[in-house]
């Protein structure tokens, strides 16, 4: 694996504004690093020169907008909640891009891929549908409920199919964004529908996923089963985001793989659950 | 006026006091594009076993007030695929290579590790990990003591085989784990060590109250970071009121000013570890700082300042 | 539903397992107003010696990376003056009293202030301090050894003496300056002590680079607060595998959650220190907090949780 | 001595602008503080629910303003950095009142009190002169250069008469605020003018300090020699503010005293420097 560029940048923020509840969406200019970006990859960000927090937070890329580099957080503990506090003007110590993306084929080959998104994992796959837009790329969208659905608008902006699945059935199926996936493969198979998901069972394209753990691990359940292939992005604790500590690792076939470095993105059939 | 910097650890000459420390740099490749890696005074590397480690499982680290715990479990690909894959690179690099080791199992593997690298000419040194929070009871003779440098006779013993089969400048990193850090370090320099490196991590744990279990899978690991800066700064001025070898000093240096701390303390030398997460660039940055603040404090030489702490 | 969380620390029946450290809360009365005293568990005094003392120099207190150092050298007024001048005060609270003590020359002096204690029936308990970072060398025997904490023999010998003299419930408590803690508990366990109490400071210091000064003025001091709670829990965990007695687990707990880290790692009660100067509230918030903790994981009885950390 | 009320309160803020240079003002609502307050007396402030800085730091009571209690602080680290960028609204955690003020008498009988400031030490001093006013008291300030010189205007207002000394000259006499108080001292000595400082001199009245320590022992050698009053205010290092941890403490004839406590104000002759 060549070495891939990255930058450290004292990057200004552009704006940071609450989209719904505890979710924040945020960019800030850093040419060198939304030159490079590609989808799947994410940032590491110093948000205070406090010692609390006293470590980087990764952050997927969400969406790169000529210099700016975006990105789309939920609130969950002391350095989101302080990022969240920033204004339009301060600036954030930000190193980029990082790990290794999404890879997907020219987009003429790769028909109709699936893309699953669980919660705040939906982060990085707007970007990813927008460079597999020819593809005409299938949206499963998953969250707790309605109130925590992200980017269903922004996924049809760019011209794609969205499904959705809440837990608690306030918006879409009731259930879980695999069970839209489950039936979604099923009915295929059965040749019940349209037959949108064949690309995806020929092997001709794949599914895309980011989210909680255990979505991921069913996802990885469903690819096997189907022998199709899964792209997941995975999350750990990072010490460093660069590959330096060996602190973000997960267990595959070929050993303990760094999250950071040979991640965040895996095929799923190489993760050992 | 030109400010003096340099220094010798041993034989080895460094350009400037600031190293990185064992673990906290991978092989410095990672930080290539991030840092002008050729300003370090010296790069020591993740610490080497003889075979190859998988480390341990996840989640290996965790954030704790001012503060981190960490539990890789040495994870390294072994001593041979060490030299052939990560020293040309390390080596290219034209500053002072210091290769950490441990032995996961017998102290015998010290000797070993230490003859294969006697044979590498761009290793400028060899730091003896002897107190690695991760590897617990590797030494028959430690009794109930974890690590071998919980123990003066045992750290004695594996400080002096090693001394025995090498030339190369040797350097004993001790634990603050320990009643009396400046008796292991005096038992350091009695064996013939050249340089005591301290603080290694202590051992530590923090817990998940929901889940009711470790935030790291290995349950305890190691503690490094700012939270413990003061308890280093204490040994370092301990062992060097007792012991004449060089103290490379570590533990919380995040930036200039609490790198001169450790040099007031004692330290020839100071080595910076959780800070490089941080900011990849500390290392350099405190290079730096420390020649303004001789500028301003009209210094000379650096080693003008250490052990310079008026009590 | 109701929830349990009074608990025995010998014959001693506290109301709820929320302490406040010796040193910490001064006799009480400071934080008058500001605390509803009568909720706290106990309350621990300021370690009382013999002859009155005076104390270090200022400055006595620094801040740290989530920590400070403190080295007020023990200042109190005498074990006379404090039995007249002050416990009137603490038994009026109507909260268990634990009185700290300890020897500033000679350990034969424990056994003089335990006796004098015997005879204060509002003493609900007696904690050794054996464990001062700002005491050193209080005892004969310990050689190279700073504290009686540092060393299992004399730690027996020093509370096997006290125990032989009173029928209070009698609480040591540890050093965290040690290689191992649970060679040390054992040993007051072994010497009948009815609990443990632990971490007390670690010996720490902080430089002030400019004026290359000590940034307290008696150099080192005893470093307390989040930064050090991960080794606290860890030595909290080890200390639990070993001994059978309750452990009054401390050492930079500010909230519930990090207090719970302390039950789930075998402590029995805790105690707040350096938070009381953050938050006066803090430990009675705890208690609250505990309450709510349980009435959400349904559990009936803190004793439920104390050691289930699940590895 | 009885024990005085104080009060923990999460205390909104009214106002947090900046003076000049590093110089702020700060108010907050604190109704129950703003009641007792003591020219001399501090309020301890929490300025952030984070480790960094972990423990709470002392300011003076600048002035109460109804229910309002001010202070100036200027900006030298970490704590007060994160104080000057507090906005209108935000709440501060604050102790106070706390320690003993400056003692006076009932100013028919305080005849031109002396009120020397050194720097920032100027904080409590407004609100005493305020106190003081009918007695005409006599201030005599004391900074670096002319852009550190503050309340000036202020004290003016009140109706007192001020003398200023910067180190470099640039307003006022060229030196120390303690070379004023000898000339004033001096002077009054001689009979070389009119005779302000007779009051003084003839035990009727006392300085009132607050400033460096310096500035402070050299006042203490001042009033020594001519065999007056003066009532210091003193900083020491604070964990607690509120007497509890033993470590502000200062070394005075009595023994060690509590700057939290006993203090922050004392005779300058109870003082061992
Ligand atoms: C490659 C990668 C990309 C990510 N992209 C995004 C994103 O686009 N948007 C977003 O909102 N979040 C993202 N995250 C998660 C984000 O990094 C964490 O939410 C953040 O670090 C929490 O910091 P905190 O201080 O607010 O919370 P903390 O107080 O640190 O933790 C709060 C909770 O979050 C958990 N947590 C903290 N860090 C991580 C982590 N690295 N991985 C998993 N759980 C964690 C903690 O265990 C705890 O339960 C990503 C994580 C990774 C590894
Ligand atoms: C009773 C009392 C009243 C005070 N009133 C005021 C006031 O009205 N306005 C004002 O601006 N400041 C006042 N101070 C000083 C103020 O408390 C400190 O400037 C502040 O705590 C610094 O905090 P920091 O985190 O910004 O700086 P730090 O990073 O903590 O320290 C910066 C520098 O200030 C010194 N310092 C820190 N705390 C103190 C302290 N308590 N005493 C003396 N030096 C200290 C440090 O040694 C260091 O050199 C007062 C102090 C006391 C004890
Ligand atoms: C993630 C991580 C891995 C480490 N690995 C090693 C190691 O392999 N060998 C070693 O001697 N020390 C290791 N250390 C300890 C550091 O070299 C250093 O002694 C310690 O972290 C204290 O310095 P710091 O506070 O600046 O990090 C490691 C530390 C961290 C944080
Ligand atoms: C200012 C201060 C004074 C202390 N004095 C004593 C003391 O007199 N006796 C004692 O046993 N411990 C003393 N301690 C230690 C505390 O009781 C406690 O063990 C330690 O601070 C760790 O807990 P914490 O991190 O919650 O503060 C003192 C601590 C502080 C901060
Ligand atoms: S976070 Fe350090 S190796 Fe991935
Ligand atoms: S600051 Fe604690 S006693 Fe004064």
């Amino acid at each position: 694996m060549a070495l891939k560029k990255m930058f450290q940048i004292k990057a200004k923020i552009k704006f940071n504004k609450r989209i719904q509840g505890n979710y924040f969406y945020l960019a800030f200019s850093a040419a060198r690093i939304a030159k490079l970006a590609l989808p799947g990859q994410f940032v590491n960000i110093r948000v205070s020169d406090s010692c609390e927090p006293l470590l980087r937070r990764p952050f997927s890329i969400y969406r790169i907008n000529g210099a700016s580099v975006e990105i789309m957080y939920e609130v969950v503990g002391k350095a989101t909640e302080i990022l969240s506090e920033k204004k339009r003007g301060e600036y954030l110590d930000v190193i980029g891009p990082l790990g290794n993306g999404f890879s997907y084929q020219p987009s003429a080959v790769s028909r109709q891929p699936v893309i699953v998104a669980g919660g705040m994992g939906v982060a990085p796959l707007v970007f990813l549908a927008e460079k597999l837009v020819h593809g005409k790329p299938i949206i499963l969208l998953g969250a707790k409920t309605k109130k925590q659905v992200l980017c269903e608008k922004e996924f049809k902006k760019i011209g794609c199919g969205v499904k959705i699945a809440t837990d608690d059935g306030s918006e879409g199926l009731s259930g879980k964004v695999t069970d839209l996936l489950k039936g979604f493969l099923g009915a295929a198979e059965d040749g019940r529908v349209r037959s949108v998901a064949k690309p995806l069972l020929r092997g001709r394209t794949a599914i895309y996923a980011c989210g909680p753990r255990p979505m991921l691990k069913e996802i990885s359940n469903i690819a096997k089963k189907y022998k199709i292939t899964a792209q997941i992005s995975l999350e750990e604790h990072m010490a460093c985001g660069i590959g330096a500590c060996l602190g973000c690792v997960v267990k595959t076939k070929k050993g303990f793989l760094r999250v950071c470095k040979e991640g965040p993105v895996f095929d799923s059939e190489e993760i050992i659950w | 006026m030109q400010k003096n910097i340099s220094l010798n650890i041993g034989n080895l000459r460094l350009k400037n006091p600031v190293m990185v420390a064992s673990g906290t740099f991978g092989y410095a490749e990672e930080f290539r594009g991030l840092v002008d890696l050729k300003k370090l005074g010296a790069i020591v590397t993740k610490t080497i076993t003889l075979k190859a480690r998988q480390g341990n499982p996840a989640p290996r680290t965790c954030e704790t007030p001012a503060g981190m715990l960490n539990s890789i479990g040495l994870e390294n690909p072994g001593i041979d695929k060490f030299i052939e894959g990560k020293m040309p690179v390390l080596t290219k690099l034209g500053i002072p290579v210091i290769v950490s080791i441990a032995s996961d199992e017998d102290a015998q593997e010290f000797i070993t590790l230490a003859g294969k690298l006697n044979k590498v000419s761009a290793v400028s040194a060899i730091e003896l990990n002897i107190s690695c929070p991760n590897l617990r009871h590797a030494h028959k003779n430690l009794g109930d003591r974890q690590l071998i440098a919980q123990d003066p006779k045992v750290t004695f013993e594996v400080v002096k085989s090693v001394r025995k089969i090498t030339n190369k400048v040797l350097i004993t990193k001790l634990s603050p784990n320990v009643t009396d850090i400046a008796e292991i370090a005096q038992a350091a320099e009695d064996a013939g060590s050249d340089a005591i490196s301290l603080i290694n991590t202590f051992t530590g744990m923090s817990i998940d109250v929901d889940k009711r279990i470790p935030k790291i899978a290995s349950g305890v690991g190691g503690l490094s970071g700012p939270a413990i800066r003061p308890i280093a700064v204490r040994m370092i001025w301990e062992v060097y009121q007792k012991i004449k070898i060089p103290i490379i000093g570590m533990g919380g240096i995040i930036d200039v000013s609490s790198a001169l701390e450790f040099f007031l303390a004692g330290a020839s030398a100071i080595s910076v570890g959780t800070a490089n997460f941080i900011n990849p660039r500390a290392a350099v940055e405190i290079i730096q700082g420390i020649k303004e603040y001789l500028a301003e404090s009209k210094i000379k030489d650096l080693k003008n300042i250490i052990g310079g702490l008026k009590t």
